[in-house]
């Protein structure tokens, strides 16, 4: 059919897809299998890693290298795996329960160390494989099998977070948004260090609707701005709201009147500090339309660079090896 | 190096002949007791004698001043003759103040000697020691030989000349108290002065050096020591030697591993004592080719190394006590990946927190059994500090040979403790062959789950085209590896890898048994007690005694051969560093009434340990 | 209710008694194959059969439609008799699609019943269970009866009369498929009927009535049936009964230890598959005085529970598998703090993530000997899904008395599992008496780490004025509870705790022996295989074999008087659903030939498992 | 010697201090032994929970109820005791790497949750109990046992991740400022919520002068912004210069030439977002003056409120057991 299939590698695995039929999930593979091929990496040169929970079945249905670890450990892994492996592309695929609860500490440190992998949340707000318990990004109120009288607490905000742990790439999508999502991932791929991309994604079995703002066609635009490096935060069904900044903080306004595309925010991905794109991760829904697109993306060294290794070649490995044993006060018996 | 020539001038005069001498030093946690025994252990180890070190230290850095709880000490032995231990009791105790008296008084021999820091013993220091009455004074040590030596204000005056604080000058105590050693028993100063000069410079090294010599001659000029006395070399194969503590012989072998089978070396470690320190010895092996990466926690050490694992490399992580407890999920995984990997254990005295810098073998049945579902490994211990070498080395090529993590089960006494060493050539030792499966020809779709002779799967690398596959925790399908339910299939799995981690044995060199083929008793030891064991099984074959001894390197699983060896003996004793845990795995497997002779104390055994109940046992109390 | 009248009428035809009966649903995991079972398992319990449910799920949320892993069902035995199983083979096999006939075919008895959805066996189901030809036709099925009972498009038509969407008509299935089953064995309605009240409201609730009726019916007008069957109440003693899985066992158990102990409860778990279920129950139990919290991970969830239990109150958590592995490292620091903390393992497939929903023994070892240091504390294991009530309250006891954090090990299965219990009477049951220090009157400092007649140490509670103290992981000495790190406190601590958890038997009930008191055989069980075992042993007592049959439901320490038992039988055998783990530790203590029974498939045992080994022990190949 | 010794409770334990001599951590436990007297909670009231670190064994020299825990796992422990003892003051104290590295998910979870303990965080930048391996707040090129070439990853920012965690409370102060210190710490006492303090505390033996800067009497107040809520953030030796808030962040401006104070951030503890405390939090050395004192104090439910646990009667409490073993379907056997 395709004439290219010859030339375009295939990343579908033969594996049957074990997600409920209607998941989020599905959609984000499919842009997957449409962006991997594009990236000039080769399937065996590719590397899937995941934790637990419905989304971390991600790399079995994919034709690459993966490994689909333990619960809220895939950060870890694929950090030993980079930093050993530096000419692999490692990508993690984590969701909210599995990054922000149990794997929470390994994502701080594999952004803050910019380990040059890139990590996949699959936001649904809820902890899908275990049956529907509440997640640390569930909103407060939602019932749910262990919170009967509905979620008690302030949410974790992954952007946010992410800001805070120094991650050079961070950015947003939404899983039936293809062509917004496929852009992002291109661009996750791209970056040269650690890439952090949230994903909205429904689980419609125990979270239906979540991100009905978002994905809704009839009312996302008015509750959702794509926002683009060098672009006014410019939004809503008509294009005719957007996002001035305050020093107090970013605030919605409608153009044409007192306000006009001039005023507005103009994005920077690559600022020095982070501290505008902690205003935008700031921006939630009911009270603000949400970002989606690229908050963040600078250059910084990789772990990888910063570790400076060295592969000497096996024979002068051999002479520095056997200075090490030789190492420290010796003598000698005839 | 005037004073050299003094040595033997000096020594020359009257040196008594003694084959083996057991010195502690004793201080604050500042004092600088550990350098002082390890400066002590090289010099006699550069004088062709064998040495074996006890570093006895608290868990805090600077612990409570003069406060029995906060001594630091530092044992080490040197004799003419091949010795397993740092010594049962002391000959020469150095004891920097009263509380550092009061802690060690129990280990000295009796009539043995005691340098004490004289300075030290004022009021203030008898109070912190909770002394009511000054020991030196109220005859409490008249069994024993006391030296009151003025090292403080000795030192003090004798760096005098450099113009330094009085900080600095009193920090130079322990080279003065060394010296006194030295002296005593004919040290050479060569070593430690050159230690000095590539540690320090300038005024400090100044000082160092002139304290030591001043220790020196305090022991010539004074009448304090009635004669001195030398330790003759001891035999030793030909080869190259030098000391080698426990943790620095895992670093090695872990390079060396790495080398012999052409692998980049990954080690992951989160810091916990007593295992931090191969963190720090390999994070400078940079120019070998190392990679250290100190996680953020022991699980993303472990996860991390099973990562690196996953791309080829040689993945290891160590820890001690909790942090080898949080590694028990990432374990099963890993056994369940059937991926290569070491994990090293520096146990230490448990539970939880428990005797952080104290040694223990109470982990053991923890790493033979202690995970959840069915998941065996290979768990091996090293004998002694030099053994760690081999052992790591050995442990690797079961890893790679088998897919399977290796467990080895080291102590804090193992890892601190120090002795000569035979440097091997790294280019005549045998190289751990590793085939990774290449790009298939055909399009048979590949199998990560095949196994071979060894019921080993093939260890597949990314970046090989044709070999795209995923594993993960799930129980996979016998052969291809997707995901399996089948109930059939897990118990296939689940017995394949057992039987695979019980072809551990075929790769194990065969048990040795030290004395009789049958007889009265045999002992059974395993990990760092080998020392203490065969030293006083060698005693008690020359009391005369039936008595045999099998070590064991690898507990799980226990080695061919040892049911019916324990069979050809009236009496099987197990002497352990725990509560009986060796034992329950062999009665369990044997069915053979094994006894215990179990001491937990954060303290290794003493060959008398061992000797007494050798006796006990054999009717023949001593 | 006229059906319910139609169901005496109809049944009053010709309805054949019968003792026993098996009855399977399998399906997609969507087709609610688990409701439809445990709503005949409910309505045959209120018919006063005794009953025993097997839900068989896969770990997927709705595994792959149409095919042979995606498969869920749901077993249930209802009887006239006491049962104790959910049955080795099956009556009725109710199959809602190919791949769900595929998938239990094997389970199906000679000459058994198979009521299959007709309509799903078109060529894409076929295709999809991976069936090359339709085994309705090809003659593959012969043997059996099979009922082609059009389901999806009778129960379409039975509800079209709502004009509700296909969709929501597909869904009432199940209910379709059970009114046949209830005609079959005149199930009573009514039951069912108002389950579907209080749980669906609207159309929705309509639609599954019809349905429901619409199979009853379908049963009794077609002649597919050659004539349906009763089963007649069994004799239970009386009380008042209901339902329980073991997890709905274990959550009353905990809100009643409570309540009897006068302590707050406080649940803390993170979520995982079987243990969940626990958490979800006790979040409801807020009139009550529950405090449930879902911590950020397991080791969260412990410390959280430690926390708990240090301010008094009633510490608990719970997960399975991997979840269990992270708590090891807290475990370890319970044992120091000689906290009461119940720690509850619902036992599922290893390693790892292993077959995350399937019913596995192999996590005992773990639980006896699976941390770092000298750790030890009691373990239970429930025998069944009622068991969990008293186990739980026994558990609570020995942790108060003894101040130590205990392990029950429940399993999938008897968590799942659902049995008749006859509801106790709170207010009669033994209270759990604790006693907390009270404020000082005289000086004397308080001393956290005296013990009691029992070794217990005080439980004193923040609050109290006088009895401040700072309790921790490091090795405390005995009695002031100060950090020690003196080696001869260490051992006697090590030895104190050890001696304290070895007092468990003297709280647990003496054994029981079910047979004679000695002769050839010897059956020794734990947890949950305990149903399997006595229907075994019973029947091979009948057959006239010389076999005994002890359940052992504390596992460390092991129960007194076991020795001396098992040395009166010639051969003693342990069945277990792992390598061989009690047996390990029964040899090694007893020095018993034990043997193992071992099957590590992710099911339970069946009983035809043991009684074959039975015979095969006792030369009697059967 | 003091009149009131009668009255006032005494705090102190009789356990021996095993910290080395000079540490940082002697100051600040000088201050709670000052602090804890006047906040009106009895000694048998109070509780101290740490984690594993030189910090954490802090709980053995007050007179308190107390538990030295597990390496960073004290958040967790204090939220189960103070969850079902909401009668009890709670505080934990616990290290950089007790505190960021191993125990970083509890920090964030107890934070978002609101839990109403008190957390210290010692920060000297170094594991000191471990013998001075670098830690997750250790700068880049710190020279350690474990990074013999010296440190090389972007450190975390203890302040930026509580901010992003959504915490209630936020503040920093310095061991050896002892007046600033104690205001803190009655501050963080006095709050109702998860309170988070970040202390700047010297480990002379692995890490000496790493906050000279904020503790040199010579050079500190050049390089220290001491804030008040409502004053604007004026420092320096002369008071002369003060932080200006741009739209693109906060810059330092001399004060009597273009700038003078009203031109400056008044500082706004209670402000309804964090985006102002992230732009503080955010000022470090050597770049920007690093800001000491309260940056966020705001009202929240507590975790216990939103729990709204009840505590029925024994007598009630049987009826409710009662039924609840009643619960489902039930039939009676004569
Ligand atoms: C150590 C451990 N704890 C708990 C679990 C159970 N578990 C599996 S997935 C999961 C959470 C899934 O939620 P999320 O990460 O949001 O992924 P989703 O299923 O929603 O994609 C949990 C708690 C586990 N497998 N391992
Ligand atoms: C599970 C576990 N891992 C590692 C350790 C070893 N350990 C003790 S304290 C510590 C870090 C101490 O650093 P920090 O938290 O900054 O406290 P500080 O000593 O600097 O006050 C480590 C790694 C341990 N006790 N437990
Ligand atoms: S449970 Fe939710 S997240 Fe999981 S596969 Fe189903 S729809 Fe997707
Ligand atoms: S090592 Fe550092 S932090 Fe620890 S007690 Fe000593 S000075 Fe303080
Ligand atoms: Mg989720
Ligand atoms: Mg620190």
């Amino acid at each position: 059919m395709n004439a290219t299939a010859n030339t375009v590698p295939n990343f579908a695995s033969d594996q049957e897809v074990r997600w409920c039929p209607g998941c989020g999930d599905f959609a984000i593979l499919a842009q997957m299998k449409k962006v991997l091929p594009t990236l000039g990496v080769k399937p065996e040169n590719t590397v899937v890693v995941s934790g637990i929970g419905c989304s971390s079945r991600f790399p079995y249905y994919l034709e690459t290298y993966g490994m689909h670890g333990i619960h809220g450990r895939a950060p870890a892994i694929a950090t030993g795996l980079k930093r050993t492996r530096p000419d692999l592309q490692v990508w993690v695929v984590t969701g909210d329960g599995d990054a922000l609860s149990i794997g929470c500490t390994h994502l701080l440190h594999a952004l803050r160390r910019n380990v040059d992998i890139k990590i996949l949340l699959f936001n649904n707000r809820i902890y899908g494989l275990t049956k529907g318990q509440f997640s640390p990004t569930s909103l407060p109120g939602l019932v749910t099998s262990s919170t009967p009288m509905g979620t008690a607490h302030e949410p974790l905000h992954p952007l946010s977070i992410a800001l805070a742990s120094n991650a050079t790439f961070v950015a947003r999508s939404v899983d039936t948004n293809a062509k917004h999502l496929g852009e992002v991932l291109r661009r996750a791929a791209a970056h040269r260090g650690s890439a952090f991309v949230e994903i909205y994604q429904n689980c419609h079995i125990f979270n239906d609707g979540a991100f009905d703002f978002a994905k809704n066609p009839a009312i996302r635009d008015d509750h959702i701005v794509a926002i683009a490096h060098g672009e006014p935060l410019v939004f809503g069904k008509n294009r005719d709201k957007g996002i001035r900044l305050d020093v107090a903080g970013p605030e919605v306004v409608t153009l044409g009147g007192e306000y006009n595309e001039p005023d507005l925010l103009v994005h920077d991905e690559k600022a020095d500090t982070n501290t505008i794109a902690q205003m935008i991760a700031g921006m939630r829904h009911p009270l603000m339309p949400e970002a989606i697109g690229v908050l963040r993306d600078v250059d910084r060294p990789t772990h990888n660079d910063l570790m400076r290794d060295k592969t000497p070649d096996p024979k002068s490995r051999e002479t520095a090896v056997n200075r090490l044993l030789h190492g420290g006060e010796t003598w000698t018996v005839a | 190096m005037e004073i050299d020539e003094k040595v033997r001038e000096s020594q020359a005069k009257s040196p008594v002949d003694v084959e083996a001498v057991v010195i502690r030093f004793a201080g604050d946690s500042g004092d600088g007791m550990q350098l002082a025994g390890t400066q002590v252990a090289v010099s006699s180890a550069l004088m062709g004698n064998d040495i074996a070190t006890f570093p006895d230290f608290p868990a805090e850095i600077r612990a409570p001043r003069g406060t029995p709880a906060g001594v630091s000490g530092f044992q080490v032995q040197f004799a003419s003759r091949q010795i397993m231990t740092p010594g049962d009791t002391v000959d020469v105790l150095v004891a920097m103040n009263p509380a550092a008296l009061k802690a060690n008084l129990g280990n000295l021999k009796a009539q043995g000697t005691i340098v004490i820091d004289i300075d030290a013993f004022d009021a203030k220091g008898l109070r912190l020691a909770k002394y009511d009455e000054n020991p030196v004074e109220n005859g409490s040590l008249d069994e024993f030989q006391v030296i009151e030596a003025p090292i403080t204000s000795q030192t003090r005056k004798a760096v005098e000349q450099l113009g330094i604080g009085h900080k600095i000058a009193t920090r130079c105590r322990n080279f003065f108290a060394m010296g006194i050693i030295y002296w005593l028993y004919g040290r050479d100063l060569t070593a430690t002065t050159r230690y000095i000069d590539s540690k320090f410079t300038g005024e400090v090294a100044e000082a160092d050096k002139l304290a030591l010599r001043a220790g020196w001659h305090y022991g010539e000029t004074t009448e304090a020591f009635e004669r001195s006395y030398q330790v003759p070399a001891a035999s030793q194969a030909p080869g190259t030697y030098r000391n080698v503590t426990g943790n620095e012989a895992l670093a090695l072998g872990l390079m060396s591993a790495a080398h012999l089978s052409g692998k980049d070396l990954f080690y992951s470690a989160y810091p916990i004592t007593p295992a931090s320190d191969i963190l720090h010895r390999v994070s400078r092996f940079t120019e070998c080719g190392a990679r250290t990466f100190q996680a953020e926690d022991e699980i993303a050490a472990i996860c991390s190394a099973i990562g690196a694992a996953f791309g080829g490399a040689m993945g290891t992580t160590g820890s001690s006590g909790p942090g080898i407890a949080l590694k028990t999920e990432a374990l099963g995984l890993a056994v369940m990946l059937e991926l290569p990997l070491l994990v090293i254990n520096v146990q230490r005295g448990g539970p939880s927190t428990g005797l952080p810098t104290k040694v223990e073998q109470t982990d053991l049945l923890q790493a033979v059994t202690g995970r959840n579902g069915e998941a065996p490994m290979p768990v091996l211990a090293p004998s002694s500090p030099g053994d760690c070498f081999n052992i790591v080395i050995e442990a690797w090529r079961i890893a790679t040979k088998l897919m399977t993590p290796v467990m080895i089960l080291s102590d804090a006494f193992t890892a601190n403790g120090a002795e000569p060493w035979r440097i091997p050539d790294i280019t005549t030792l045998e190289a751990i062959e590793i085939e990774h499966p290449k790009s298939p020809t055909g399009m048979e779709p590949f199998r990560p789950y095949d196994r071979n002779e060894w019921l080993a799967r093939p260890w597949a690398l990314p970046g090989t085209p044709g070999l795209t596959h995923r594993i993960g925790g799930i129980e996979k399908a016998d052969g291809t590896g997707a995901i399996s339910y089948d109930p059939l299939n897990h118990e296939k799995m689940v017995k394949l890898r057992a039987d695979k981690i019980e072809k551990t044995a075929l790769l194990t060199p065969d048990l040795e048994i030290a004395g009789p083929e049958s007889g009265e008793l045999l002992v059974v030891s395993w990990g760092g007690t080998f020392g203490a064991c065969q030293e006083a099984i060698v005693q008690a074959q020359r009391d005369g005694l039936s008595v045999a001894h099998v070590h064991l390197r690898c507990l799980n699983p226990l080695p061919r051969g040892l049911g019916a060896i324990l069979k050809r003996y009236k009496t099987v004793l197990a002497p352990e560093l725990n509560l009986g845990q060796l034992r329950q795995l062999v009665r369990a497997k044997y069915l053979v009434d094994v006894r215990g002779l179990n001491k937990v104390r954060g303290q290794p055994f003493w060959i008398g340990d061992i000797t007494t109940e050798i006796h006990r046992l054999l009717g023949q109390e001593k």
